[in-house]
């Protein structure tokens, strides 16, 4: 095999949080976690429940959309869960995984998704939080990524706490991170890169007991996402580096 | 028994409805179902201090930015999707103090609206602990009276003035039909003073009396109706069309010429050119 | 014509609170209600919406129901407006009039469908308030009906107070009040009674300036009704006796 | 990719899911489209201390109350209605001190029910001043906390064991579908902890893929199914069929054997005495 592209290492990462018989959400502007979903539909021999912002519940696209909150993720369902449901599902505990964006995150796996610098005088207005501040501290765990492994994303400091809570997973270009204890811990690292490398380029300290590098793609996780990205469009606009 | 008059009105006299300073809840989300032709006739006609009220606004809160009719704003995230990143009008916006952002989690937006199609001061809602929002914007915490010890944060009521739904279907009484997912667009109907729509299309009344359930809003609570072919347009009118990608990215060019450029390639601009 | 029925008297009379373009609910257990606004529908020259709690708008029901719930009356309906809504509606000051149903009735208009005696101790335990502690308050305006005029009925004191409230009028067999400053009002009475007669069969004391005998039915009022009940099923069940 | 399975079991095994001393959230209203195939099936396994939760219930309320299984409710309006008047068997129960009723309004039951559905300990609700109501349920004001010195009644949490929900159609797979109004059967899926349904039919669940708009609650919020022809008898199911008034005016009459004749002669009993 090529070397893991972050792009992959990204998504497969991201599908193996879903869980046997659960229900898992994917949002907008999120279209490694929607990659996610679609490849664990198509690689694990498990059923679970997809549910997404375009209000698909276990759809069958007729392909992959660029938006991730597309209607054609919806094609396909035998009902649609509108926005006020998914967020209702979350807040009275039923909701099991769901991907949420960030700009920054930090030790304690909380988000940054509103601004650079002072919200008052920003820097960079960023888009704003959506559903994190009240799915992450209600869903049964949450899961975000980023697609740049750095101590500017990874921080030790938030310019804003835009959202706390049950931050279960985070995902780089070159690592795993899972919630122990209420803070962040490497999980595994990307085989090409090293534990060396993830502290240098990551803001915030972390432990990394029982951390190895990262399991490669199975048969069936790099075909399912062959597949969905068959003409690697996908990748190409992720335009996600290792370094 | 009187007989039911049209709803439906030319969009030059929908968007004159809406009065300078008017709060907006824009229905769809994204670039998917947005009532745009709409947005871009308030532009045409100059209009000012606008306030946008929606979870997720994008194409629509960054061209108000763009031609400066927009003064303020809440919202749960803004984005232009679809690959194209953030809306760089809007941002330029917030970040130079142009509009005034009321920064929302999807759902305390929602609550908001909730709490005014209830009939309440205020809606609990689940969340946000630890969040820097609630200190921004002064939210309050409430302790459950009923002793669990439990607390929730409580929104307070949004009222828009307008909301504005891109409708599917429409019947001529003013029944309202969406497919796919709603959005947010049923609280939307439910929390504002009045209810405006832009529709793909007008479906014979007959369709409304055979699936009934399948009406969003009643023709009751809509206050009139503009039929505009592509009235999503760039945006996607699932199962009619889809995002017109290559019109975005015309949009999302720098430079004099650009808006106005746009403005005039609408199917609402064309459809009035050929009248 | 015959001697206006009581029947007649309390359908008519409750049909002709309803107002051009304003938004009207009956609701359950409200077969005089369903058959006013049915009856408005047909005998006045101005458009209002109809809506009732089986889900029904402005519908085309292909006969009248014995159950003022039944699916009937969403017949030819273009939407469905559902129990939450029509209850949101009338929270947030929407609901122009609604029916209302009562065993007791005082004079501030307030009204007992709860129990006859004490609740914990109940002589006869009533159906309760359904709608009425929210929509009485709520609503513009609320009318209510019964089928006996007496001071059982029309009480100095409520055994229990299920809601309190906007309450805009009350029909009885002989009688019709309206609120006026706080307190029930006589309107008019039926003019086969008397101002006397009313008086002595009501529990409450009230003013009566201006009070008239009820204009008799329009001949579209009449002939709505005629329509409605042909068989005079409805009149035979509803058993409304003037004394 | 696993495939799903079935969630259609039989009405007894249905039955069998709900312990004593459960509360359940019955669908529909008085005599229309409630599940009361199943509320008979409770009474013949013998199940007792059960609670009814359900705004306006009547049919369903008066056999558990007669048969005994019934311990508590929350109510809006109880009756039979279809001039039937008052439910004798519950109004004596409640007179006798059988049963411990909590009384509400349709809304203000909405309202606890919502809060489970929201996730939140409360719910505020609209009107209710000067009603005893909230004095009876110790219920309490809360003062809008951002100054406008409005006071509203705030309703506790609701969370029913089970909703129980009469379907017209069900897929294999668990989706649900009513036509006409859904009651409060909407909210009720979304604050049980579990979901049952009693279903008129099965459907395709390709027809199930052509119109996801018209589903009311998606699969994966339901437990089990059970399809009974004529599971709402002896009410309605429209437009599959009225209310059975014979049979209701032959339930009324009071007598030792009238109960036992008349579950022996409901649909699903019959169909059993059959297999």
């Amino acid at each position: 095999m090529r070397e893991w592209s972050g792009f992959s290492y990204i998504v497969t990462n991201l599908a193996r949080f879903v869980r046997p018989r659960e229900i898992t959400f994917s949002g907008v502007n999120s279209a490694l976690p929607m990659l996610a979903c679609l490849v664990a539909k198509q690689a694990y021999d498990f059923d679970f429940t997809y549910i997404n912002v375009a209000g698909g519940v276990d759809p069958r696209p007729s392909k992959v959309p660029i938006s991730s909150s597309d209607p054609v993720l919806a094609e396909g369902s035998r009902s649609i869960f509108s926005n006020e449901d998914f967020y209702d599902l979350c807040t009275r505990g039923q909701m099991d995984l769901c991907y949420l964006g960030a700009a920054q995150v930090d030790g304690l796996g909380r988000t940054n998704v509103s601004v650079i610098g002072d919200w008052h005088a920003p820097k960079v207005r960023l888009p704003g939080g959506g559903g994190g501040a009240v799915m992450l501290p209600t869903a049964k765990r949450a899961v975000t990524w980023r697609t740049e492994h750095s101590i500017r994303t990874l921080v030790e400091t938030l310019d804003f706490i835009t959202a706390s809570g049950g931050m279960h997973g985070v995902v780089t270009p070159i690592a795993v991170f899972m919630k122990r204890e209420g803070r962040l811990v490497l999980s595994s690292w990307h085989p090409a890169a090293s534990l060396d490398e993830v502290r240098a380029r990551t803001g915030f300290a972390f432990e990394a007991d029982g951390a190895e590098p990262t399991a490669p793609p199975t048969e069936a996780e790099a075909a399912a996402l062959s597949k969905l990205d068959a003409d690697g469009d996908f990748e190409r606009d992720a335009a996600i580096k290792l370094r | 028994m009187a007989s039911h008059s049209s709803k439906i009105i030319p969009l030059t006299e929908l968007a004159a409805l809406v009065a300078d300073g008017s709060s907006l809840a824009l229905g769809g989300s994204f670039l998917h179902r947005g009532p745009f032709a709409l947005v871009r006739e308030l532009i045409r006609q100059g209009r000012k201090d606008l306030e946008v009220v929606k979870q997720s606004p994008g194409y629509d809160i960054d061209i108000l930015c763009r031609a400066g009719a927009l003064a303020r704003a809440r919202a749960g995230i803004v984005a232009m999707e679809g690959n194209f990143g953030l809306a760089p009008w809007y941002r330029k916006a917030v970040e130079r103090g142009e509009i005034r952002l009321e920064e929302h989690a999807c759902a305390t937006l929602t609550a908001g609206l909730r709490a005014s199609a209830f009939g309440v001061p205020f809606m609990p809602c689940g969340g946000i602990h630890g969040s820097d929002l609630p200190g921004l914007n002064g939210w309050k915490q409430i302790e459950d009276p009923y002793g669990t010890g439990e607390s929730v944060y409580a929104i307070p009521k949004i009222t828009p003035d307008f909301a504005v739904i891109m409708a599917n279907e429409v019947s001529e009484e003013g029944d309202v039909r969406v497919y796919g997912t709603s959005h947010w667009d049923r609280i939307m109907s439910r929390s504002a003073k009045r209810v405006l729509v832009v529709a793909e299309k007008l479906a014979p009344s007959t369709s409304f009396r055979e699936q009934p359930e399948l009406t969003m809003i009643p023709h009751f609570l809509v206050e009139a109706i503009s039929v505009v072919e592509n009235g999503a347009w760039p945006g996607s009118c699932w199962p009619h069309y889809e995002v017109d990608y290559p019109a975005v990215e015309a949009y999302m060019k720098d430079g004099p010429a650009v808006l106005k450029q746009h403005l005039d390639s609408a199917p609402e601009a064309r459809e009035a050119a050929h009248a």
